[in-house]
């Protein structure tokens, strides 16, 4: 066990210089993009700028969920710890992503709306997925052995996962029932908008998976940790 | 033995071991009717405002009551390991789940149809002329908090803090059908009443995915 | 008293020491009794390089164990050492982190689904429902494995273990010896080709033991393999044919098919009165 | 000013939240002048984005190191 979580560190320890350069001259390019080459729209003014990190974030935190689903599942079939980690890596920066649309949504909505907080469906259903994989986060510091840790986990994400799309429906359509200002919606969209959208979302697509592999590293020495403890209660 | 079979079984011996003292009905029964008057505190009941807000608290009370009840379904089974004897039996794991989500399914079902009446009078609805719809969407709403609330009971069983993390879990999970047959009970409660198509098909949409992950999981979340 | 008041005629047998005679003898009276009995009854287990990991703990450090039909094994050795998790993998109560357990009867492999019905296992604990009655206990397990009338075959287990006069009451309402009783009535149900016992003797007062010893023995006359996990000194330890010892996780001594158990067992024995004086 | 204020209340009559009502463009021109005043919110947001990518870095940095500081010790527990 080991040395096998020893080579398994070994391989995913480096985050390659420049990988990371990569995505920060990708985050640089997305910035510019949104704070400057896009064009101001004509209702909302500057803050509107707002919205290609704020819906870009989103996205990202969607996909990251994705992960958790699929390394949950393929814990399930393999058994094999790793997926648990991809599964709480994905699920942390996830929640973080979500972090982000959760606190730039009302400062968003209180220039243009008054308020620092409306129920529109794209940021309930935020708030909920958020808090959704918050519980995940939780039950997993609530379970002590790895892979009972793991197993019960990897159930619990398969669960949230699937609930994401009924989230979603449900939410939109109570709110075409009472309707709430929206945000998120782009105003007029110009084509230089859609491509700056779609820039940052590769860009945060990009710190996603930094982010993962940095979070995937920790643990994988946690099992490393483990194994060393293991190998010294072995030899007490 | 087939899995409906053994699932059957299973489901009578709940039936069986709950009828014989009646403590988790009689419980969460007067758990779901404090909610209720107290409820009543938090806004001035008159008729038209009940059917507004009415429903969505009556469900409200049903969910935290799923929470608390379905604690039990599987920590019942840790006191003489009593799990390990229904994993020993040459069955389908799934059919453990399978019966036992069915019981709750029952139990939740019974307590809220004794406490509709209750409901209806507390805060002047009528629900006669609505029963059948009413039952309905009662029972398509129980089905998904029944199959999800049993899995998490396996899930926080196996945690600690599970009095507390049960409740975290579930209500999440569940809030697509809180906003589903709130929406529904308040359009069958609408004068005129109306049976809103898309909600039941969501809520069975609810159903058959919950279910069928319930099926695909089961067998791994008894392990031990 | 309750014991043999309530014994019935024709399962005397179990009280006297089953002579090899008694081979054939079918299990109690019970109706599924006759199908499986005979040599061809017993299953065979392997074990192959077999570890259980509980978190940091090992409990199982790659055990190869090769256990004949028939055979009627002790496991010995102090807590902890691995015996509850070895006999929770052979009932496949639990899935070894490493390695793999096979079983077959006769020369036929049988698959880990089918096994299920041939394995009666009595645990640590009861295993048993307080708010059912007895009977209402055995009928659920009866109908779980699939056995044809379990109303009539639930009453003769109850009558060998001298419970027939108890059925209706409430197992909350049991003694421990009672429980234990019912709880190893409830594994031998299904007629087991496997029987895997954890400690099955505790709560048993002297008498108890020496029923469980010759149930045990008439059992393994029968064919039956059985996998127990004992304490040093022990009334169930006149059948066994063949014992091991584990040592964290380990095995560290085996008498192998054809050998002599007594030395492993008599040194577990001396090991715990050992500690016994200590404590 | 009157229009801001306008503008609020019409937020808050949610039953006539839909961006074609006349209502909804005056707001709307109001926020456009408004525009440049809206700067701090952007700044704020995107401060509040890198601080908390930045703290979330800080909290798997943190994590990491306890981590290498146990298995040091582990090592040198062995030997």
């Amino acid at each position: 066990m080991s040395t096998e979580a020893q080579t398994e560190t070994a391989n995913r320890a480096v985050i390659s210089t420049p990988s990371i350069l990569a995505v920060f001259l990708l985050l640089a390019a997305a910035s510019y993009g949104a704070l400057i080459w896009a064009p101001t729209e004509s209702t909302m003014g500057l803050v509107q700028r707002i919205f290609y990190f704020h819906v870009s974030s989103a996205w990202t935190g969607f996909v990251s969920f994705i992960l958790v689903f699929i390394g949950s599942v393929a814990y399930l079939r393999t058994r094999a710890l790793k997926w648990d980690w991809l599964s709480v890596a994905s699920a942390e920066v996830g929640v973080a992503f979500f972090t982000v649309v959760l606190v730039t949504g009302p400062i968003w909505a209180k220039p243009v709306w008054g308020i620092w907080w409306t129920w529109d469906a794209r940021l309930t259903s935020s708030f909920l997925l958020w808090v959704l994989f918050v519980s995940y986060l939780v039950l997993r510091t609530l379970v002590e052995e790895p892979e009972r840790r793991a197993l019960v986990s990897a159930v619990f994400g398969i669960f949230a996962a699937l609930d994401i799309p009924l989230v979603y429906f449900s939410i939109w359509w109570f709110r075409t029932q009472h309707p709430q200002p929206v945000i998120g919606d782009g105003g007029s969209l110009d084509a230089r908008m859609g491509w700056v959208l779609l820039l940052c979302w590769a860009a945060t697509l990009g710190v996603m998976t930094v982010l993962i592999r940095l979070r995937y590293r920790l643990e994988a020495l946690r099992a490393e940790v483990d194994a060393y403890r293991m190998e010294a209660s072995r030899n007490a | 033995m087939t899995l409906a079979r053994a699932a059957g079984v299973i489901l009578s011996k709940e039936l069986r071991t709950e009828f014989r003292s009646r403590e988790l009905l009689g419980t969460t029964a007067v758990f779901v009717l404090i909610v209720i008057v107290l409820f009543s505190f938090t806004f001035n009941p008159t008729s038209s405002e009940s059917r507004r807000f009415g429903p969505g608290l009556l469900w409200l009370a049903f969910l935290f009551a799923g929470s608390l009840m379905l604690q039990s379904s599987f920590l019942r089974e840790q006191t003489n390991d009593t799990l390990a004897a229904l994993r020993l039996a040459p069955i389908d794991p799934f059919s453990i789940l399978a019966g036992k989500i069915t019981a709750n399914f029952l139990f939740l079902l019974l307590v809220e149809v004794i406490l509709l009446p209750v409901f209806a009078v507390l805060y002047n609805v009528a629900i006669l002329p609505v029963l059948a719809q009413l039952l309905l969407i009662l029972a398509l709403g129980t089905i998904g908090l029944a199959a999800t609330g049993t899995v998490f009971s396996a899930v926080a069983a196996q945690a600690r803090l599970r009095e507390l993390l049960l409740p975290l879990l579930l209500l999440p999970v569940l809030a697509p059908v809180l906003i589903a047959s709130t929406e529904a009970t308040i359009a069958i409660l609408r004068d005129p009443p109306e049976l809103s198509l898309v909600w039941l098909t969501f809520l069975s949409c609810f159903d058959v995915v919950f279910l069928t992950a319930a099926w695909m999981v089961g067998e791994y979340l008894l392990e031990e | 008293m309750r014991w043999s008041a309530a014994a019935p005629s024709n399962c005397c047998a179990i009280w006297s020491r089953a002579e090899p005679s008694r081979v054939s003898t079918p299990l109690a009276s019970s109706p599924n009794g006759g199908a499986g009995n005979g040599p061809g009854r017993g299953l065979k287990i392997q074990f192959s390089e077999v570890e259980k990991r509980y978190g940091m703990r090992l409990a199982l450090r790659g055990v190869s164990l090769e256990i004949a039909a028939g055979e009627c094994v002790a496991l010995v050795g102090h807590n902890g050492s691995g015996k509850t998790t070895l006999l929770k993998i052979a009932a496949q109560l639990t899935r070894p982190s490493r390695g793999k357990i096979a079983f077959q009867a006769g020369e036929n492999p049988l698959s880990l689904e089918d096994v299920k019905s041939k394995v009666g296992m009595v645990g640590h604990h009861t295993l048993l429902y307080e708010e059912l009655t007895a009977e209402e206990n055995l009928i659920f397990f009866a109908k779980l494995f699939g056995l044809e009338n379990p109303a009539e075959t639930s009453r003769q287990a109850l009558q060998p273990v001298g419970l027939s006069g108890r059925a209706a009451d409430l197992v909350r309402t049991f003694s421990r010896g009672m429980r234990q009783r019912l709880s190893i009535a409830r594994a031998l149900l299904a007629s087991p080709g496997l029987l895997l016992l954890d400690e099955a003797g505790t709560g048993l007062d002297p008498e108890g033991q020496h029923w469980l010893g010759a149930t045990i023995q008439r059992l393994r006359d029968s064919g039956c393999t059985i996998l127990m996990s004992t304490h040093g000194r022990n009334e169930t330890q006149g059948a066994v044919t063949r014992a091991i010892r584990l040592e964290g996780g380990k095995i560290t001594h085996d008498s192998g098919a054809g050998g002599d158990p007594k030395q492993i067992l008599v040194m577990a024995a001396v090991r715990e009165s050992g500690e016994e004086g200590e404590a | 000013m009157a229009q801001a204020s306008a503008c609020e209340h019409w937020v808050d009559n949610r039953s006539e939240l839909l961006q074609e009502t006349p209502q909804a463009e005056a707001c709307a021109t109001y926020a456009g002048r408004t525009g440049m005043k809206n700067l701090n919110f952007l700044a704020a947001a995107y401060i509040a984005i890198w601080l908390i990518f930045c703290g979330y870095v800080l909290s798997v940095a943190r994590r990491m190191a306890n981590l290498k500081d146990d298995i040091r010790r582990l090592k040198q527990d062995g030997k």
